[in-house]
């Protein structure tokens, strides 16, 4: 195992320590590292909270503040943080409209959030599930949340900053969840520091199809094909799944893993929105990088986020976090 | 009649959490082979927390609900796993169903065994043939109840429970999983023991021991 | 090789196409992709004008926007772009103002962006090399210019979006690269499409000290070390070469080299930070991620530019490009 | 004594191209050594691109300073490594060289030839010793300047320059590059030629054959 660190047991607190020691201007760390916070909270407006595994990084300390989070309670890598954290960061955080909790969609993190709001009052949650790797068939457990879990965020946090009470907001994020389709590819597994070792063994010419974000398997692994037929398959999961819904704008989001590089990322952006503008989508708004991240996995994902106007101005209102920032 | 007090209670987390450390590795493999080979380390954990948490307690000052509480609390926030919110919910729900007492007799226990199983179910939403600890906590559950109503103690209900749990988590091996993050791997979860399951074989195997040896 | 790609050939001009798609509303491009360039022009500003190899995205294409590169010349992967890419940027951007080139110091691209210059009227020129991995000593070619190259172009292009001329930023420019140290460790190797393989060999225990952005050699092969070891030796090798310097306001970026998360970069940021304030170094800015890379290396570098009061308020002056963006 | 006219140096630089396309293998493999192992693919391709733009020019109605202006121009925007710059400065001083000549006799190759290498040491700025192109194409120029003093014909005073960038090129070997990229590798250069000095002897050996055969 390659990686910058110390020890096993302190990657995640120093980790923490730098990235609130290098956004100070906007961040506060919780005690024991149960949660990061915005430094300025605006009283009145609802409460957001996220978090989930480490390993996803950005994802969620990195979308902390205005116009988005006001709180994430970073796991342990790839493992659901305890409601102690959502507790903690709740009460921190709430200043009277309520809290949301935005969840991904994993058992984990769904039973540790679900029993945070059993614990509080005026909590509500949107569970993200946007992944249509896993198809919905017979497995109860449902799809995986991944890299449009940020586009729920994103919009659900403008709204919230825009003033939006608790139960619209909830069903905004449900609106947008509802509206956003996502499928990943792995060219290499990650590497889980207290594992030392890769998560799977693959092949020189071998990737793996519909790859979740902890790397877990996908619908299957095929041999190394080229980019265009890479996103076509991909996009092809993504449309076939929309159905009638795939018409109209769209917000269109490649995602890296965090081991693939941007000129990778922007050549998949470009096939994948030629894909998409053939079948009647409208690429309107864009974003590629490594946002939503499988430690150092080789790989990216595909989101299409279909909008109307007000996701739109949602999505373009500003936004002030580690991560994501325009208009401020 | 056994009478369990606070302080076996406390003895018992104390079993649990030993034997959990012992079978650590083996429950980090299983889980390696259908899950995140994490199941070990989150296990032990959890029950060394509640060991340590409910050892901090004055246990003549303590009755057996607040224990429960305090040992499922200690455990959630120790374990980010699935397993942290399905423990926390069987004790939580354990000291539900034994409030009011200062001490358990014997259908005490089997209520409180019970109550754990239902709330495993309840918050997983698992039914049996899903592959989840559920196949190991439910025919447990049944099965001391009904050993019980026949008539047996305490230890006859554990015993009857501890064989209905290794049964049932050795059927797994032939369920696929649905429930889980095994459930993703559709029907190459085939042929290998849930360590859900696995882990509750070793936790009711535990308890019995603590409650009635 | 795993690579999103869907021919050697085309990999370069499909990812900048992908890219302008991706920034339409601030970028255009070129003909025959010799040029990325800012959408909107601001007659009387002086045009800064970038460019080198490709595969360090996001530089310098990622700069170009209001308050920074008015264009970016790509070069094929690892190698300087041609005087005509120079000199149709020129034309396409240059108001009458004169134009500035940022050059990172590697022959190829001095001797291409020189020509370009001699076949101009009104350049100046900056020649980057805050590279302290290349000692002095007797190699004439001199250092490198890496990651504080960044750097050079944000405060030159606030400056410039300011209305200072072309002299002063110039003398601006030559300033903040000599205020500038770098330094990178390479923990992998990168694969140069055209190349199909790692440029070197490197063990599994092995890290490269001191390593250039192309995969050059640095100062020494080495066991992999502890992340504190491994920021205590560039640190001290950037004070060392500070000297008395080494004093007062700084910024710290610790940056990606294109296979390295971002949970990894903020805890070398944690114990680089932690390394300089004892020096007697504060740390009033920060940047942390992959900016300046070397395709799909695992590895980081460390930069210090040291701030006084008008670089600090250049480099908190608005910027909107596609990888920096804050204050609009 | 010959004549040169513009067909002829159109001619030659096919027959670098052709030189350059044979040998690029054994460049890129040199310079893989020391470099970035991309100087035989650069040389090809401003080789091939030079050829080309002069092939299209009307040979009757250029003068030889447009059509080696045309030629560095053309080789300077194909490559973008090191060479590109260094050949396309050496023609056009080349160029330069022979301003106002419709045809050129011996002597005005060989300061055509001289220029070249006064061209590339100016962009440059490496001094002989630095383990450059400039190791062979200065003794070469040198040697071509005496042989033609001394009487030689071009034919003659080509041969020197060819043997003596040979040995120029030889000698690279035991230099520590001291510029361009393989100045990085301090001692480690040692022992390895100089893949531009190496593929200056495959020009300088192609424009003799061109020009004089
Ligand atoms: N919904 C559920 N209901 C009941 N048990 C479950 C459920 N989901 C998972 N489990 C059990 O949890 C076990 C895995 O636990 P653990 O490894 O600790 O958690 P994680 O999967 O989060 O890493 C599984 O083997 C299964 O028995
Ligand atoms: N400053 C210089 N002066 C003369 N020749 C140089 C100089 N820098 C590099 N070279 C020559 O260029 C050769 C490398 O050319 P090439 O591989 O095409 O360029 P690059 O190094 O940019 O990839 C070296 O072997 C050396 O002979
Ligand atoms: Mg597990
Ligand atoms: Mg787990
Ligand atoms: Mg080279
Ligand atoms: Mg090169």
């Amino acid at each position: 195992m390659k990686k910058f660190m110390n020890s096993v047991d302190t990657v995640l607190i120093e980790s923490l320590d730098g990235f609130v020691a290098a956004h100070a201007d906007i961040l506060l760390l919780g005690d024991e590292h149960k949660f990061i916070r915005r430094k300025t909270l605006r009283p009145g407006k609802v409460a957001l909270i996220s978090g989930g595994g480490s390993g996803h990084e950005p994802l969620h300390g990195g979308f902390v503040g205005h116009g988005m989070l006001d709180a994430a309670c970073p796991g342990q890598v790839f493992t659901s943080p305890t409601p102690d954290q959502m507790l903690a960061a709740a009460q921190a955080v709430d200043t009277g409209a309520g809290c949301l909790f935005i969840v991904k969609n994993y058992e984990g993190d769904v039973m540790n959030f679900d029993m945070a709001a059993e614990m509080s009052e005026g909590v509500q949650q949107i569970v993200t599930n946007d992944d249509v790797a896993v198809e919905n068939s017979s497995y109860t457990t449902g799809r995986r949340g991944v890299a449009g879990t940020l586009v729920v965020e994103k919009i659900v946090g403008a709204a919230a900053e825009h003033g939006l009470a608790l139960a619209p907001l909830k069903a905004l994020g449900d609106r947008v969840n509802t509206a956003t389709r996502s499928m990943g590819v792995a060219l290499t597994s990650c590497t889980v520091p207290a594992a030392g070792k890769p998560t799977f063994d693959i092949g020189d010419g071998e990737m793996e199809f519909g790859v979740g974000i902890h790397g877990e398997p996908g619908r299957r692994r095929d041999t190394l094909k080229s980019a265009d037929d890479i996103a076509e398959e991909i996009c092809a999961a993504i449309l076939g799944d929309l159905g009638d819904k795939a018409k109209g704008p769209a917000l269109l989001f490649v995602n890296g893993f965090g081991g693939t590089p941007l000129m990778e990322l922007y050549l998949m952006y470009n096939s994948a929105r030629a894909i998409f503008e053939k079948h009647g989508v409208a690429v309107t708004r864009s974003l590629v990088g490594s946002y939503v991240t499988s430690l150092d996995m080789a790989g990216c994902s595909i989101t299409l986020t279909m909008l109307d106007d007000e996701t739109t101005k949602f999505w373009d209102a500003p936004v002030h976090t580690a991560a994501l920032r325009w208009g401020m | 009649m056994t009478t369990i007090d606070t302080a076996r209670l406390a003895r018992m987390f104390a079993t649990i959490a030993t034997a959990m450390s012992a079978d650590r590795d083996r429950l980090c493999a299983l889980d390696g082979v259908i899950g995140d080979a994490d199941h070990g380390i989150a296990m032990e954990l959890g029950f060394s927390a509640a060991r340590d948490a409910v050892a901090a307690l004055d246990a003549g000052a303590t009755d057996p609900t607040t224990l429960l509480n305090t040992a499922a609390k200690s455990f959630l926030n120790a374990v980010g796993a699935s397993s942290g919110p399905l423990y926390a919910t069987a004790f939580m729900r354990g000291a539900a169903a034994v409030k009011g007492k200062t001490t358990l007799d014997d259908s005490d226990v089997v209520s409180l065994f019970q109550a754990m199983a239902k709330g495993i179910q309840d918050r997983g939403k698992a039914e049996p043939g899903e592959k989840t600890m559920i196949d190991a906590w439910a025919p447990a559950a049944q099965a001391a109840g009904e050993a019980m109503a026949s008539g047996k103690d305490l230890a006859g209900s554990l015993e009857a429970a501890a064989q209905a749990a290794k049964a049932g988590a050795e059927a797994t091996k032939a369920m696929i999983a649905t429930k889980g993050r095994a459930s993703r791997l559709g029907e190459r979860s085939l042929g290998h023991m849930d360590p859900g399951a696995a882990s509750a074989v070793t936790v009711i195997e535990a308890m019995r021991t603590a409650l009635t040896d």
